[in-house]
């Protein structure tokens, strides 16, 4: 008994230990995107290295969160890769604590459609995109490919990548029932790579030799035609904040980090396209 | 047709328990005995008790005082509500769900049914062996002192003391007294019982209620264990149930008989055997019953 | 208590009576004491109920709103469609249903026959072994299981079975079965090798095999818990979320045929846990998938009372 | 009769015999599932490590001899000098953008360097016209790719080499820019200048992901950037990406296509590249001499992002921390809730509701808690808690009351404690029960009360089987991402140094890494690496517990 007693004591002591603590210098709160947060984390990265005793968390919750977390005061920036909506809007203009969220647009991000290497399939227009998606198109061969069933891999019907592949790419159409969803470019990648017969779409960054990436109407994803804005699918990546940041403040100097050089480069080291160049 | 039953029997249930208290109290021991059940006779008190499992009555109408310093012996049939009745003495039942009682069981004058009695003086008081030895996963030791520690006794040479005094009730000293840190439940079978009754005497019980504590024993075991029994038998009041009537007859004084949930005869031992007043308990001590 | 023991004896000086005035301290600890373990025992209550007038709050909205006869009686889910978004559950219903029995009809007949292979069959060393070893695909985190769906069994499936995709029902099952049975295992293995040495002794003793003494015997005395293995197993199955958010597929589609495990489905923990983080909150979309939260609950409720009322039949069956 | 006994046997072996199978397809699984996940992630600690390695860590996280690690540098360094001298030779003749800038800044320069040395008005006119006349001959021959007009052209720069107007001025870079560029002229092949440019950015961009910046370089600003290849295995594979091209070449028109190498030594052949290939390939060793590394610090580093170098310390001590206080909650509550149902009450109706309502939370998705987590404990209970701590009770600083209004360690070790709540609850039921009632029964004989016959009889008798529900939870607990996504756990930042504050966990960064970022493809060995570690982790909580329960059910059997 005495001995339950005496390690109940030292949890206790341990647990006490862990409450009691000095608090930090400052924090800044990052939630969202599942996107852009790689390269949330990379500026957080660069930050800690400037500001050691502020603590930076970042969060990957998608862009929902990162929204509604933003109105509800649990983080300082909301990463998203897609642009509020009126209803977010809304909740924040008309909270307990009313505020008007600000857009920081900081990279750019193409979409690009691949396929499993082997494919001949070299180029696609919208139009055969938008077929195969809503299940007109069954076949490669239909394509000028190898006799295969398609098996078409699209993001997850709330995120931001497939909102922009939506609208840019169905036209309104709905997609079959038999398209896959996935819940990452990783796995999208992943599952492309596996999958002879898979057509899907992730961003920029996740192009490499293990799967291929196709022309849309004539026009092959790369960082200068995505820059150019000549790439038919493509979309800003935004952080927000609570208003525009005071100036000088640690809010500012992250939400304007990618107007930097070292930002820009972080960014294409990411995979993503910089908005401005240097 | 229990009720019917009962009705017939509860007569003779009722007569065998009017039997007058025992002789031999001792002076200097009459303060230990409140005045009531000095006056009614019995330590432990029943009166048309009766016992519900859901519907089916366990024992009804069982009327009957058991004394103090004595051994009384239940014997019975098989499924005759013996055990029930021992077990309701100190509230054992209690564990059974949708258990119901009527009429009184009184210990010491206090009716132990009353939803305000304090089980575990109330137990540990009233101590209790099982049919099958049940001795806890700890060593020898730890099984004797289980009860002292409970009563708050921590002094490790207090402890020894009552460990070594109960062992040596229980006939078991000399087998174990250079283990007794072995665990409890590499004892032989009869070593286990000894053991389960030592550390029913090292709560210093009032009373101790053996369940058919030898059935389970070989005859050297069994022998050993009456053994027992007589010697503690001045210390404590001691209800024995047991299938065995020679055993009944010879550690105790007083006997039961039990039938059917029923208390049938309960008379001095030597009267019991040798002069049953009822038929039923005669075609059972003769071996004619069924 | 001190004082010698032969002159004390038969005296009952310690109060039989448990009222406030003899033994205060003993009165207030039972009263106490009972109340303490009831309001500890009601925290999982308070959750489950919270929990559901969580999801209710947030699902209100859509349940009161126009496409609630629509999400019980179509199956396209389009939530996230501009001009016309469908709220019909009917194929992820289906898909949940598919992937928790195929999982069950894996996981429950291995499970109890490895249960008693580990209670009766192995040697007391090995078992010693084996069910750590066993446990420890219980710690095997869901994104492990994840990978393994994906980037091993569906290549796997597709090179091997030729099925034009990985990521479908068979895949989704049996990887929850392998997930549930830890579980399932370890909880009836308890449970068998609680049931006493007699009961079995005594089926061997009239020359029982040992099929016989297991299956008429040891394990309908072991039921109880054999049925709360089974149903932790299948709690798991039902709940788990991102594993099957990777093996599934996610196709919001009813297989046809029927029987073609091959095809992709889409589960109601992976529609939620998938669509959550990104939806905009308080939007019908969202309030939908707290309404899918409802349904699962409900179906979940509905299991555990199914599982309730057969125990209660087994227990009366059984007589006790 | 013979028939129905050897059905009877016949039907006891196969059950026999399913049993064992199913053991061992238990067994087979989890060594297929486990091997390699375990093997992967023993490359994150086991492997050939590179100089490129120990300067990292040294750089990064200040660990090793650094006098040893400098030495090292430079010889290596030397080694790769003649790889560097190859590519810059030919890049020369190849990429002569720069060159072309240079000559602009150049003619810059000389504008300034005039006007400070007081030329002014006409002569500075003319000879800023005869620079500039110089400098657009050069870009033309730096941009044309016909050797002769090449030649024509630095000939014609060259002749100026003697005139006295630019001699000692910055004008004299044109000359030797001239003069070393009719060397490289002699040596390429102009016309295949475009066809090269893009074989060559491929062979600088291996090169930079073997070797790094080349030293002088200006530092990339990402760490992942600034080293090349810290592992033998990731040497290797980028060593193929430099020797070989490979490309899908077409068989036949609606055909799969086909994968085709060739060697870029051939590709690159009579350039000044062509040796470097041999020469990589052969002094591989030397040039980045590779050694056994154990890097046990992998379990106590932090990482760089993305957690491409480094370690997952704080991840370790995050889930560590989230697995104890979860179970600090859920055992005692479990244990209780369990005794309440099997001793104190009999089967009636509100145990029954209680029971039904455990086994619906057993079946509570884990998002749905996550969620549930997020709503009650971080937006309701304990900003409201931190509120009256705070300005009613003062006991609360008003920093703790803030940080309790954002995700932290409790709420999420909350979360994960109800979540593995009924497991705990359901096993210890089980094992209670199956406690024998003799023992129960023999201690309250003995006049023990209800709470000492629990604690002292039926606790240890029912240990081994709560031990099994606490095992199963604590892996569960360990390993779940969903109820503390949105509850306490963080992708990145500081190690927390309260419960109060959000912390990285094993489980929810190998899902992040699994699902966030490109880089982590890259290095498949760090997300298996957590996962290990976590399945490590796990395993050693759950062998402490294993080793625990072995012990007390030998106790309780006597040996």
């Amino acid at each position: 008994m005495k001995k339950y007693l005496a390690l109940g004591m030292v949890l206790l002591l341990v647990s006490l230990a862990f409450v009691v603590a000095a608090p930090r210098e400052g924090a800044l709160l990052l939630e969202g995107s599942t996107t852009v947060g790689p390269i949330g984390d990379a500026f957080a990265q660069v930050f800690k290295k400037m500001y050691p005793d502020v603590s930076i968390t970042v969060n990957k919750t998608g862009s929902g969160n990162g929204a509604a977390a933003l109105v509800d005061g649990r983080c300082d920036i909301a990463m998203m890769s897609r642009f509020m909506k009126d209803k977010e809007y809304t909740k924040a203009a008309s909270g307990e604590k009313p505020f008007l969220p600000v857009a920081h647009a900081i990279a750019m991000d193409g979409v690009c459609v691949i396929v499993y290497p082997s494919n001949p399939v070299k180029a696609l227009t919208r139009e055969q995109v938008r077929d195969i998606y809503t299940g007109k198109i069954k076949n490669w061969r239909e394509l000028g490919g190898p006799s295969m069933n398609i098996v078409p891999i699209s993001r997850d019907t709330s995120s931001g990548t497939y909102e922009t592949f939506e609208g840019l790419v169905m036209n309104k159409e709905k997609m079959a029932s038999n398209v896959e969803y996935v819940n990452s470019n990783p796995q999208a990648h992943s599952r492309v790579k596996a999958t002879a017969g898979a057509i899907g779409y992730v961003g920029l960054g996740f192009l490499d030799d293990s799967v291929k990436a196709l022309e849309i109407d004539g026009i092959m994803p790369t960082r200068s035609s995505i820059a150019k804005g000549v790439y038919p699918v493509s979309r800003p990546l935004f952080l927000f904040t609570n208003g525009y940041p005071e100036l000088g403040s640690l809010v500012h100097e992250f939400c304007t980090f990618y107007l930097t050089e070292e930002g820009q480069e972080i960014i294409e080291a990411k995979g993503f396209v910089p908005v401005t160049a240097y | 047709m229990i009720q019917s039953q009962s009705n017939e029997l509860s007569l003779s249930g009722a007569d065998a328990s009017l039997i007058p208290k025992p002789t031999y109290v001792q002076a200097d021991d009459t303060d230990t005995m409140t005045t009531e059940s000095s006056e009614a006779g019995g330590i432990i008190r029943s009166k048309d008790f009766c016992l519900f499992y859901g519907r089916t009555a366990g024992v009804k109408n069982i009327t009957m005082d058991i004394y103090a310093r004595m051994v009384t012996a239940i014997i019975g049939p098989s499924g005759c509500g013996k055990s029930t009745f021992l077990r309701s003495i100190n509230r054992m039942n209690d564990l059974i769900p949708n258990i119901r009682t009527e009429g009184s069981l009184t210990v010491n004058g206090q009716d132990v049914y009353d939803r305000r009695v304090n089980l575990v003086n109330l137990r540990q008081q009233v101590g209790m062996v099982f049919q099958k030895p049940n001795p806890f996963a700890k060593s020898i030791y730890d099984n004797i002192a289980y009860g002292p520690r409970l009563q708050g006794i921590h002094n490790r040479s207090e402890l020894n003391s009552i460990v070594e005094e109960c062992l040596n009730d229980a006939f078991l000293w000399d087998e174990v007294k250079d283990d007794l840190q072995k665990s409890a439940l590499a004892l032989s079978g009869g070593q286990q019982q000894r053991l389960c009754i030592a550390r029913a005497l090292a709560t210093r019980p009032r009373a101790l209620l053996m369940d058919e504590p030898c059935s389970a024993l070989d005859p050297i075991a069994t022998a050993r264990i009456e053994e027992l029994i007589a010697k503690l038998k001045d210390r404590y009041t001691i209800v024995i149930v047991t299938h065995n009537m020679q055993q009944a007859a010879r550690v105790s004084e007083r006997t039961a008989f039990f039938c059917l949930g029923e208390l049938i005869e309960y008379d001095q031992t030597s009267r019991f055997f040798t002069n049953p007043s009822n038929k039923q308990t005669e075609d059972y001590i003769t071996g004619r019953f069924g | 208590m001190q004082s010698s023991r032969p002159a004390e004896a038969a005296r009952f000086d310690r109060p039989l009576l448990l009222s406030p005035g003899k033994d205060l301290r003993g009165y207030i600890f039972n009263k106490l004491g009972r109340a303490f373990l009831f309001l500890v025992t009601f925290v999982s209550v308070v959750a489950v109920l919270l929990i559901f007038y969580f999801i209710i709050r947030e699902a209100a909205g859509f349940l009161a709103g126009p496409y609630v006869k629509q999400f019980f009686t179509s199956a396209s889910w389009y939530p996230e469609s501009h001009e016309h978004p469908e709220f019909g559950v009917l194929a992820i219903v289906a898909g949940t249903v598919y992937v928790t029995v195929l999982a069950l009809l894996i996981a429950v007949p291995l499970g109890l026959l490895a249960a008693v292979w580990l209670s009766d069959i192995a040697t007391f060393k090995v078992r010693q072994f084996i069910k750590p070893v066993i446990e420890i695909l219980a710690a095997i985190p869901s994104v492990a299981f994840g990978f393994f769906a994906v980037l091993v069994m569906a290549p796997w499936m597709q090179t091997h079975l030729g099925y034009d995709t990985g990521t479908n029902v068979l895949n989704a099952g049996i990887i929850l079965a392998v997930m549930a049975l830890p579980t399932i295992i370890s909880v009836a293995e308890d449970s068998l090798s609680a049931v006493g040495m007699e009961i079995r002794e005594a089926a061997y003793g009239l020359g029982s095999t040992r099929a016989e003494a297991m299956i008429r015997v040891v394990i309908p005395a072991g039921h109880s818990g054999i049925i709360a293995a089974i149903i932790l197993g299948m709690m798991r199955a039902v709940g788990e979320t991102m594993v099957v958010w990777m093996a599934s597929g996610n196709a919001s589609q009813i297989p046809s045929p029927w029987w073609d495990l091959s095809q992709s489905v889409r589960t109601m923990t992976a529609t939620i846990a998938g669509d959550m983080g990104e939806t905009v909150q308080g939007s019908v979309h969202y309030q939908s998938l707290f309404s899918i939260g409802i349904l699962l609950l409900v179906f979940t409720f509905g299991l555990n009372l199914m599982s309730e009322h057969f125990l209660a039949r087994v227990r009366k069956g059984k007589g006790a | 009769m013979g028939f129905r006994i050897f059905s009877r046997d016949f039907a006891d072996r196969c059950f026999t015999a399913f049993s064992i199978m199913s053991v061992v397809l238990m067994v087979c699984v989890l060594v297929m599932v486990l091997g390699p996940m375990m093997l992967h992630g023993l490359k994150a600690v086991f492997f050939f490590g590179t100089n490129e390695f120990r300067e990292m860590q040294l750089a990064v996280f200040g660990h090793g001899d650094s006098e040893r690690i400098r030495r090292e540098n430079g010889e290596i360094e030397e080694a790769r000098l003649f790889v560097y001298e190859a590519v810059g030779r030919f890049r020369r003749g190849i990429d002569t953008d720069h060159l072309s800038d240079d000559v602009r800044d150049i003619y810059r320069d000389y504008g300034s360097y005039l006007r400070d040395n007081g030329v002014s008005g006409e002569r500075y006119s003319t000879l800023r016209a005869r620079a500039k006349v110089l400098r657009d001959t050069l870009q033309d021959a730096f941009e044309s790719r016909d050797k002769g007009t090449v030649q024509r052209n630095l000939q014609s720069v060259l002749e100026l080499r003697d005139d006295p107007d630019f001699r000692g001025t910055v004008i004299e870079a044109y000359f030797e820019k001239a003069e070393s560029y009719t060397h490289v002229v002699e040596s390429v092949d102009l016309s295949k200048r475009e066809q090269y440019a893009k074989a060559f950015d491929e062979v600088q961009e291996a090169l930079s992901k073997l070797f790094g910046p080349r030293p002088g370089e200006l530092l990339p600003a990402l760490t992942i950037d600034q080293y090349g290849a810290t592992r033998w295995d990731v040497v290797q594979r980028e060593l193929q990406k430099l020797l070989w091209i490979e490309e899908w070449v077409e068989t036949e028109p609606g055909q799969p296509m086909v994968k085709h190498r060739t060697a870029r030594k051939e590709f690159f052949a009579n350039t000044d590249l062509e040796p470097i290939f041999d020469y990589t390939e052969k002094n591989l060793y030397r040039l980045f001499r590779p050694r056994l590394t154990f890097y046990w610090r992998y379990f106590l580093d932090e990482s760089t992002d993305g957690h491409y170098f480094g370690g997952c310390g704080p991840e370790i001590l995050g889930t560590l921390a989230l697995t104890f206080f979860s179970m600090l909650f859920s055992i005692p509550l479990g244990i209780i809730s369990a005794a309440f149902l099997v001793e104190c009450t009999s089967d009636n109706i509100v145990v029954r509701v209680i029971r039904t309502c455990i086994n619906t939370l057993a079946g509570v998705p884990s998002i749905v808690f996550g969620l549930f987590g997020m709503a009650f404990f971080v937006l309701f209970l304990f900003p409201m808690l931190g509120e009256f701590g705070h300005e009613t009770l003062g006991i609360f600083s008003a920093e703790t009351a803030k940080n309790l209004t954002k995700p932290n360690i409790l709420a999420a070790s909350f979360t994960l404690g109800l979540l593995v709540l009924p497991v705990i609850i359901r096993a210890s039921e089980e094992a209670i029960r199956a406690v024998p009632r003799t023992y129960k029964e023999a201690a309250l004989a003995l006049g023990a009360g209800q709470f000492r016959t629990f604690m002292t009889v039926i606790l240890p008798a029912a240990a081994p089987g709560i031990f099994t529900g606490i095992i199963l939870s604590l892996s569960r607990a360990a390993g779940e991402t969903a109820p503390i996504l949105f509850t306490g756990a963080i992708a990145f930042g500081p190690v927390p140094d309260s419960i109060l504050e959000p912390t990285r966990a094993l489980s929810y960064g190998s899902y992040d890494i699994a699902v966030g970022d490109r880089l982590a493809m890259l290095v498949p060995h760090k997300q298996y690496g957590m996962v290990m570690t976590l399945v490590a982790l796990v395993l050693t909580l759950n062998i402490i517990a294993i080793w625990i329960r072995s012990r007390s059910s030998r106790k309780l059997r006597g040996i």
